[in-house]
């Protein structure tokens, strides 16, 4: 019979809000930087797009590490941000902040593959009826893109669930606060006997991801749609 | 008064083109392939010219000596594309409103209705462009092109799919345009009746090159 | 000998072993020629592939219970099975830290000692560290006052680097750990007896043939290897037979 | 100064080998499943596209032991494919296969989206000039897809190169055999002092990774330029 | 022979089409928007009629009461679309090989040399279709289609953006294959011109319906 602790359901909300939130902030970025990486070109454009994969190519751990000596108490931006109020240490915040970047590599290849598909002549047409960049940007490029930052979302909302390595080593693993459902199974399966309880929690992020799921497949094909004319 | 002297290499291909002509409607008369479409792109501001100078009622839109180059949004020129162009993700009534949002004018309702009842496609507002037929889209994108209130229309066969019928209603309307509102045009046709009854002024181009400049009686 | 020398053996080892058991290991080929391969990570993880038929020979767990969950399931041979390795739990503080040194007794009252900051730990339902940590804390009574401000991390290590970088004023981890790590100062020692004795069982697993495995085992048990090993700090817990 | 032990040069090897074979392999099938949830509406597809998104949504170990379970020598697969000859427990095959299977998802994400940017009229034009369905799968929508390909294929890849939860807890973490250069990143950092000789492997794989998106970005922008016709 | 009886509801719009022509061209003529393009491509197989018998010279494409429905590939019909639709993926040269290659007969540079010349095409054949003008394009798709060797020929408005002078090259070719090779075509036009000129058999269509059919005279 199934059956969730109370400490087991904290980290089931919390996990929501922590990959929600995570693609929510990410995407604005996510959208710029696939825009810049599909349309221009500039010296140290390969850096970029390097420096946006590593959290893909390198274990989650190091990637933890490294959010630690950047954004930690002591860390480089860390200080800063604190300074103005923004902290991410053993808070749910931080947790976010690694998910975000954790999830960052898969949203931008989604969206910037999007982008690619666009065909400029709609935006040249958008020139000559008197829209500046800006406004192409908005009213053409991005609803056309819209398929691909569907498929980028729903691809970080469920990295952001599995994500544990980088966020346990970045912000631990405090119940209520950075304890993820990945977390809590990680834990788990690290006790002999404990496999049954992780297969709850299991089952718990399968239902989250198939309702996640089911929901982008819905907008994708309205937003795929939308895109071919009909 | 409107002046166009342009020179671009696309690939192969080399265009080379003087003309200028008083307001009203220049047709530009060619053979497929002479290099039309690309003039008509340079005008509009979509292709940069390797060097030239273009101006329309003193106003110079493009200048290559003095590095002047009025991005295409600013020129205020309505094109109607050879090959329609409508947004896929947005409406009939949408696509034909655009101009006016970016404007950010208030809406003409007597405008359209006006010109959705010439084109007749008032019965397609509600439709997106995927589904429409050839004809449709180019009247609709001809209507997105006369609604935004342009400075000067640029025609790249704008009738060419449209039935008998529907082009002796809409040419009559041209010309209301070209003698009322005194709204020049640059007009692109195969079709040497629409441009006896329309143009004021002939440019023939060939590969690339202006072979002649005249009146009607030049076809 | 000469037969042995084509023998290679496979030692899965908890994955804070590597450094010390590396050595040993060199040592081992160095004296018989017996390659030896050492897979090392979380002893849970080993102990599932042994269940699954993995290619081990030698298991050397980070805790007991993985090891007796091995011995539950006819996985080990039992008779091998000895607690080669100890560690002692110290609590930590970053070098440049003003917390005085202290002494660790009954009402030893941690949460204090923390302030407003957490206390880093290994995680305390999983890691061995962290189950010793909680052991230990309960034994002195401190448990309830601390539980709240406890930052729990995946492992010993990561304990560590939450001292290190300054985001916990301190941690709890082991003595093998703090030594080595120059950004962070022992402040004090838990008392033996204040918490389970911290054990690295070895034992031969039950579907190994390799002859070189009693020659690795025995090894281990020569004052060769303990003086490896408390090189790394770790205690030997057994009397070396040479 | 920067130096790799013998056996991290191993790991290096084998972590190439494992990402090129899993990517390589995974292709295929990423491919069709793509083209299956791009084109086809079946009962059960959003149990498909869940079951597709697992790796995604678990936390890595988990996956792992699903993995150990299911194709461990003792395992219902393991056992069948091994009565054929295919083993993968402890074998770096078995590492290909985890790494594939975490990737499946990003693979997958990327080529759906490509397939349903393709102009379904293009396929039309085909069958009128004598294409059945499976030339007009290779002739143009693979082609048109060419750009969801390649961005997959990297970010497959990529992940690969990172994967190391899955893959640590299906096959372990035996030098030469299983252990890549994340593994082996991951042991280092779980000893006093490892961290220095960590850096030389990070380093190497961010090299690598770059090498692979260099050549991804041209093969792309190619890809990309012959789908617009030019 | 040819016999078209066709019915589909699109949207709005009803299509309930019914004729049938003996071999030569049959011209389909009517305003924008009336179901032209609609019946083409269900004789091409390319949209299926809710109801409905489609026949060339006896066999049967398509047929609602027995079930019958040829797919698309094996009906050999050439069709040049409204819209082109050339490959953008593959050169001009690949463009006008693929039926040919899909077919699995070997080449006809014969053939190919002479249509690449009529069409005035030769001098693209390594372009891709990304920047050819217009009319090129249409002129490409042209060429596609009659390289396939079709047993019917589909053209909707292949003409519409084309000079004059190419006009009156082409035409010509159009009637020796209606008369020499007597390769039967559906054609699509809105010039009256060229539907005399060619047309043995015209179908008014008017809003989805035949509103008449006849000779040449009815226009
Ligand atoms: N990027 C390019 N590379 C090579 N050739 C090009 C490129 N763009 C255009 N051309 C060539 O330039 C010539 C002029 O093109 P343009 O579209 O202006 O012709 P047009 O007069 O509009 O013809 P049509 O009446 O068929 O539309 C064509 O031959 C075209 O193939
Ligand atoms: N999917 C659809 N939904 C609604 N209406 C449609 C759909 N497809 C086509 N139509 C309508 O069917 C009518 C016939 O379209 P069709 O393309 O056959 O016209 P046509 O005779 O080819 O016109 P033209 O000469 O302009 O090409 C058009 O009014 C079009 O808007
Ligand atoms: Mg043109
Ligand atoms: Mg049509």
């Amino acid at each position: 019979m199934f059956e969730l602790s109370a400490e087991e359901w904290t980290a089931v909300a919390l996990s929501l809000r922590v990959a929600a939130v995570s693609t929510a902030v990410a995407l604005p970025f996510g959208i710029a930087i696939a825009w810049v990486l599909a349309r221009k070109e500039f010296p140290g454009k390969a850096f970029l797009n390097a420096v946006i994969y590593l959290p893909l190519v390198l274990p989650p751990v190091v990637t933890g590490y490294l959010l630690l000596l950047a954004f930690g108490r002591k860390g480089f931006f860390g200080e800063t941000l604190a300074s103005i109020g923004v902290v991410f240490s053993f808070r749910w915040t931080g947790a976010a902040l690694a998910c975000g970047v954790m999830a960052f590599p898969l949203m931008v290849g989604a969206i910037r593959l999007s982008i690619e598909a666009v065909d400029r002549k709609f935006e040249d047409a958008a020139a000559t009826l008197g829209a500046n960049r800006m406004w192409i940007f908005l009213t053409v490029t991005l609803p056309l893109t819209l398929p691909g930052i569907i498929a980028g979302a729903v691809l970080a909302f469920a990295r952001a669930l599995g994500e544990f390595g980088a966020t346990i080593t970045f912000v631990s693993n405090i119940p209520g606060e950075t304890q993820t459902i990945s977390a809590a199974i990680y834990t788990l399966t690290q006790v002999p006997g404990g496999d049954s309880k992780a297969l709850n929690l299991v089952i718990v992020a399968i239902l989250i991801s198939l309702v996640a799921l089911v929901a982008s497949e819905w907008f994708g094909r309205r937003a795929g749609a939308r895109v071919h004319g009909v | 008064m409107l002046s166009v002297a342009v020179k671009k290499k696309l690939g192969a291909f080399s265009l080379d083109a003087k003309f200028d002509s008083a307001c009203g409607v220049t047709a530009l008369f060619g053979p497929s392939g002479s290099g039309k479409t690309s003039i008509i792109g340079m005008v509009a501001g979509l292709m940069k010219p390797d060097s030239g100078h273009i101006a329309i009622g003193g106003e110079v839109l493009f200048d290559s000596a003095t590095g002047i180059d009025e991005p295409a949004h600013k020129r205020r020129v309505g094109y109607v594309f050879q090959d329609g162009r409508l947004f896929p993700h947005l409406s009939v009534a949408r696509n034909l409103d655009y101009g006016r949002w970016m404007s950010g004018a208030n809406r003409d309702e007597l405008q359209l209705k006006q010109i959705t009842g010439l084109l007749d496609i008032a019965h397609l507002l509600r439709r997106r462009p995927g589904a429409l037929s050839g004809g449709e889209r180019q009247r609709v994108a001809l209507g997105r092109a006369l609604l935004m209130k342009p400075r000067l229309l640029l025609l790249d066969e704008p009738l060419a799919s449209l039935d008998a019928a529907r082009k002796s209603e809409i040419l009559p309307y041209f010309v209301r345009l070209r003698d009322e509102i005194k709204l020049p045009m640059i007009y692109v046709s195969h079709d040497a009746s629409e441009v006896k009854a329309l143009a004021n002024r002939i440019v023939m181009i060939e590969a690339g090159r202006v072979a002649a400049t005249g009146q009607v009686d030049l076809i | 000998q000469s037969l042995a020398a084509q023998e290679e053996i496979t030692v899965f080892a908890a994955a804070s072993l590597k450094n010390a058991l590396d050595d040993a290991n060199a040592a081992f080929t160095k004296a018989t020629g017996i390659k030896v391969t050492a897979s090392y990570a979380a002893s849970s993880a080993l102990a599932k592939q042994i269940e699954q038929s993995a290619p081990a020979d030698v298991f050397i767990s980070a805790d007991l219970k993985w090891m007796d969950y091995l011995d539950e399931r006819k996985l080990i041979k039992p008779d091998t099975r000895v607690n080669l390795l100890g560690n002692k739990l110290v609590v930590i503080a970053p070098a440049d830290s003003k917390l005085p040194n202290i002494t660790i007794g009954n009402g030893f009252d941690i949460a204090k000692l923390a302030g407003d900051g957490r206390i880093a730990v290994a995680d305390t339902k999983s890691v061995p560290a962290g189950l010793y940590a909680k052991a230990a804390l309960e034994k002195l009574g401190a448990w309830k006052a601390a539980e709240p401000k406890l930052a729990q991390a995946e492992n010993v290590r990561a304990t560590l680097a939450f001292v290190a970088r300054g985001e916990t004023p301190i941690g709890i981890v082991y003595e093998t750990d703090a030594k080595i790590e120059p950004k962070v100062k022992t402040i004090g020692t838990f008392p033996d007896g204040s918490y389970p004795p911290v054990t690295y069982p070895v034992a031969a697993t039950a579907e190994s043939k390799k002859s070189g495995v009693a020659q690795y085992l025995n090894f281990l048990r020569t004052p060769v290897s303990k003086a490896v090993f408390e090189k790394y700090g770790f205690s030997y817990l057994i009397k070396p037979v040479s």
